[in-house]
């Protein structure tokens, strides 16, 4: 193998996010970001892992990087190809799901996404793509991952709009909600971005766990609109290896369309 | 084609063209677009080109969604000058939004499928989707656990799908993605099935678990080679992710948009001549090739 | 089988060996009674002889149920003696019986697979179904168009489905009717499915569409040719319906019923000596002609 | 042809059932005689009509007499083969069926059935099959039609269980109810037994059509628990065809088990 240009932020993003899969069973993809992390956890710590797709899909083997989350591709070679009420039903709601993998415009402390709209929701200054999956995804998965690049303006101290729950306003009332109102998960674990990696603690508050090579911890909290949990040490993220770097570029996206 | 959406869709009514990122029947939007119907709402999980381009062309009040975009690309621009209001050209108004999530989706066409007032389901706690969508409720459960959410039910005046194969009684069979084809047409009033190859009816009969919508319901057969260009229909044709890319730049601009429609909808008759104008080596060029079925026995028990 | 009944059913579960005349588990209905499992709960659209012979060994002390009969033949006479006083034998009590419609039935499988509080349906208005069954209830619709009906969710301890393949890590497909197996499998906290074959996974791989239900949900794949008999497998074996009669006159009679079980149940190890038994010549006479599906392109997408 | 029997009083109610089809598009059909009936129908007076079996299959076209309503004959062939729940959701409650063809052990004079037991319920003289989807084919179908042979036991004036409702306590408050509630159907329009053709009067009340060749009227209400409605003039059922008794005898029942 020739000499390989060293990771970009985005790839440290997408590994990070796919080493974070390692020993699960049953993700659900979302689009975007998720939909090459997920498949390259496939390819590399997560073989065994079942992909879902929100588009009906269960135990995908895509042949290609799909291009978007209906790709035909995810189609060909599956375990089951079903209607969207069996897939929302039966497979997410009904509690088979255990990681749902998900992006989003804008974050919160507690792992709250919004995806529907920047600015008014009536008279919206940036409208986006709204829901779709997501919401359900957040209350019916076991487990959420996120990923998203990290800036002030996806790292909010208040969404403009909370479209899919997280750890709401804090753990314990979370917890109590959730199990209350028979919600089938616990709410965001990992939050992968282009710098670093962040677990949830004890009050369902993120905090950083790791700081991607090249980043440093004052990029880090410049980038996030309250003051982020650090504990006294911060490791760093580890690099890609060369075999991961090979299957983003060469398998997954060659044409740098997505990373 | 021309004679399905006359009869069938008119100004004012709720059109789904459903399917779920495949088997999308731009065939059947252009038609409407050429046709010039207006004050359509357009129901729909995921709104994608062809309402961005029925949008553009005017034919739509309101739109009934869950997700809003171009798939694996971005936005839909044409749709967002007419959410956004800093967008929003002179003399345009706001689009009328029924927003929900997809499986409230889904829920609705099954509940007007099924004829029922409600579909529970549980999505929609502690987000804001509620609040801003006052169709959203909440259901008590009559076995003392609490409540549940419910979307009501969607019954479209007409809804219109794409599929494979169906035999000229209309009877619908499809494979890959299913969507929510079948719950969609169950649901709507009128049904246009609109297919890539018409069969005879032996051929649907010897694989019935493969129908997903009888001939009772549909209203019109519509014979469509290429019908869902540039969505994919799987095992004919592929995703033409080269114009979805395309369409993120012409949607951008108002004036390139209406010179996009006028090329290739309202100067163009039908669907064979927009195949014809792209030429029949194009297509070629997204079919992939075969990966067989198998058979299955059903038997001959006489 | 015989591991996956010692596994996975217990004495006190709730039992739901489902197929709607199509594909039910004998082999595991057999099984559960040579392992002399006690008070199941037995629920079941359609109890049919299966459920007539664990009722005769005594492993029930309950059924849930939609239609309680010998389809096309007529009654089930062990437990008719255990549903009418007047028929009961000295030392036996009354079976405890929870009764739906069809549609009800189905609801409570749905409910319970898509883990939802209840199920609306438009049935029993004005039937005397819900006046002896109080679970079924009356729900509020939140769109202000009054009330109706409901059922509760159904998780059976165990679900025991029967169908035409599957790969090893227990995908399975099925053709013909689908009855309610699928909710069932996805309603149960622990699954059985018993196959006529067991199929490299590519086999499944090539035709996902035709999956019912996927081997996550899957706790034990066992591969019993013939399991189904005397039930039929579509496009592998006709319904005995010899001996569905037969059983009318063995069932009326409390002695030969015992005596039945004794030669075909106890006395034998396992569903191979069950066809072994009968000879393959048996199982030849059964056998329909074959009737191909034909085969659909799902496309290469590489 | 050789020189035909008579035709018996089952043949005769099967016969009159089967022309009572006529017309009708779509049709949902029960277990046992009504089995018979419709698919006599379908091969004389109804050939476009459609079968529909509540095991799942819509367009069926049954090679031989289906043996039960899950019998493999009615899968091999049909348009459309379906889950339970797809077939009582969408096309039952959904309001695509025209005719539910109902067969009962007891009707009452406004054509409620039971089919559940004869005595109390909690300790039955006879535990009958139960409902079924006799309950919610009378609510949603268009229209019922119904065959069972008449005795003093099975046309009583009241029923020991109310399994599927009929017209009730008469047409006016049965209407009124129907609608309010969003049923289907608008309940029986025909009974058709071993000696006649009943239809319902504008109260919902039975009233006797035509009687079969044969029969007599003291014999018709000799065996209804109430006073039948009776016109002036009773007219005799039309006899059957050489054909319809061959359909019959070397068709659908050659071993004539069923009729």
């Amino acid at each position: 193998m020739s000499e390989q240009k060293p990771a970009s932020r985005n790839e440290l993003m997408v590994v990070a996010a796919a080493r974070a899969l390692e020993g699960k069973r049953v993700c659900f993809v979302g689009v975007g970001l998720p939909n090459i992390a997920v498949n390259l956890a496939k390819r590399t710590v997560a073989p065994q892992m079942e992909l879902v797709y929100e588009a009906g899909v269960f135990g995908a083997n895509p042949a290609r990087l799909p291009l978007s989350i209906g790709d035909p591709t995810i189609v060909t070679g599956s375990t089951a190809t079903v209607s969207m009420h069996d897939l929302f039903g039966l497979y997410l709601q009904g509690g088979r799901i255990d990681v749902g993998f998900l992006g989003g415009a804008q974050i919160d402390k507690y792992g709250n996404l919004n995806t529907t709209v920047i600015g008014d929701y009536a008279a919206p200054k940036t409208r986006l793509p709204g829901s779709g999956g997501a919401c359900e995804i957040a209350i019916n998965a076991k487990e959420i991952m996120v990923i998203m690049r990290q800036s002030t303006r996806s790292f909010v101290s208040t969404l403009d709009f909370r479209t899919s729950p997280g750890h709401l306003g804090g753990a314990a009332a979370s917890a109590t909600l959730r199990r209350e109102q028979g919600w089938g998960g616990s709410g965001p674990s990992v939050v992968v971005t282009d710098l670093a990696v962040y677990g949830f603690n004890s009050d369902g508050e993120m905090e950083l766990r790791s700081i991607h090579p090249g980043a440093t911890l004052d990029e880090v909290k410049s980038t996030i609109g309250w003051e982020i949990r650090t504990p006294a040490n911060v490791p760093e993220t580890p690099s890609p290896t060369a075999e991961e770097l090979r299957l983003i570029r060469e398998e997954l996206d060659p044409t740098g369309a997505y990373v | 084609m021309r004679d399905a959406i006359a009869a069938h869709v008119h100004d004012g009514d709720t059109v789904a063209i459903e399917g779920f990122t495949h088997c999308i029947s731009f065939a059947a939007g252009h038609e409407i677009i050429r046709q010039k119907r207006r004050d359509l709402t357009l129901a729909r999980m995921t709104p994608d080109l062809v309402y961005d381009q029925m949008v553009a062309a005017g034919c739509a009040k309101k739109l009934i969604f869950s997700w809003l975009g171009n798939p694996g690309v971005g936005s839909l621009h044409a749709i967002r000058r007419r959410t956004e209001p800093a967008a929003l050209a002179a003399g345009e108004t706001l689009l009328e939004m029924e927003e929900y999530s997809h499986h409230g989706m889904v829920g609705r066409y099954v509940a007007g499928a099924h004829r029922l007032p409600f579909y529970p389901l549980r999505s929609y706690s502690e987000s804001d989707l509620p609040k801003v969508n006052p169709l959203i409720r909440q259901v008590e459960s009559p076995y003392g656990d609490g409540k549940i959410w419910a979307v009501p039910p969607l019954n479209p005046d007409v809804a219109i799908i794409h599929a494979q194969r169906a035999d000229e009684e209309g009877n619908v069979q499809m494979w890959g993605l299913l969507g929510c084809q079948k719950e969609a047409a169950f649901a709507a009033k009128r049904v246009i099935a609109v297919v890539e190859e018409i069969v005879p009816t032996s051929v649907i009969r010897a694989d019935p678990n493969r129908t997903i919508v009888p001939g009772l319901i549909v209203n019109a057969v519509v014979h469509e080679p290429f019908g869902a260009h540039p969505s994919y229909v799987q095992g004919d044709y592929d995703r033409d992710n080269a114009f979805y890319r395309e369409w993120d730049t012409i949607s951008r601009d108002p004036a390139a948009t209406e010179a996009w429609l006028k090329e290739w909808v309202y100067d163009l008759p039908d669907r064979a001549a927009y195949v014809a104008k792209f030429g029949a080596s194009y297509f070629k060029g997204l079919t992939p090739p075969s990966a067989p079925s198998g058979v299955v026995d059903y038997g001959d028990y006489r």
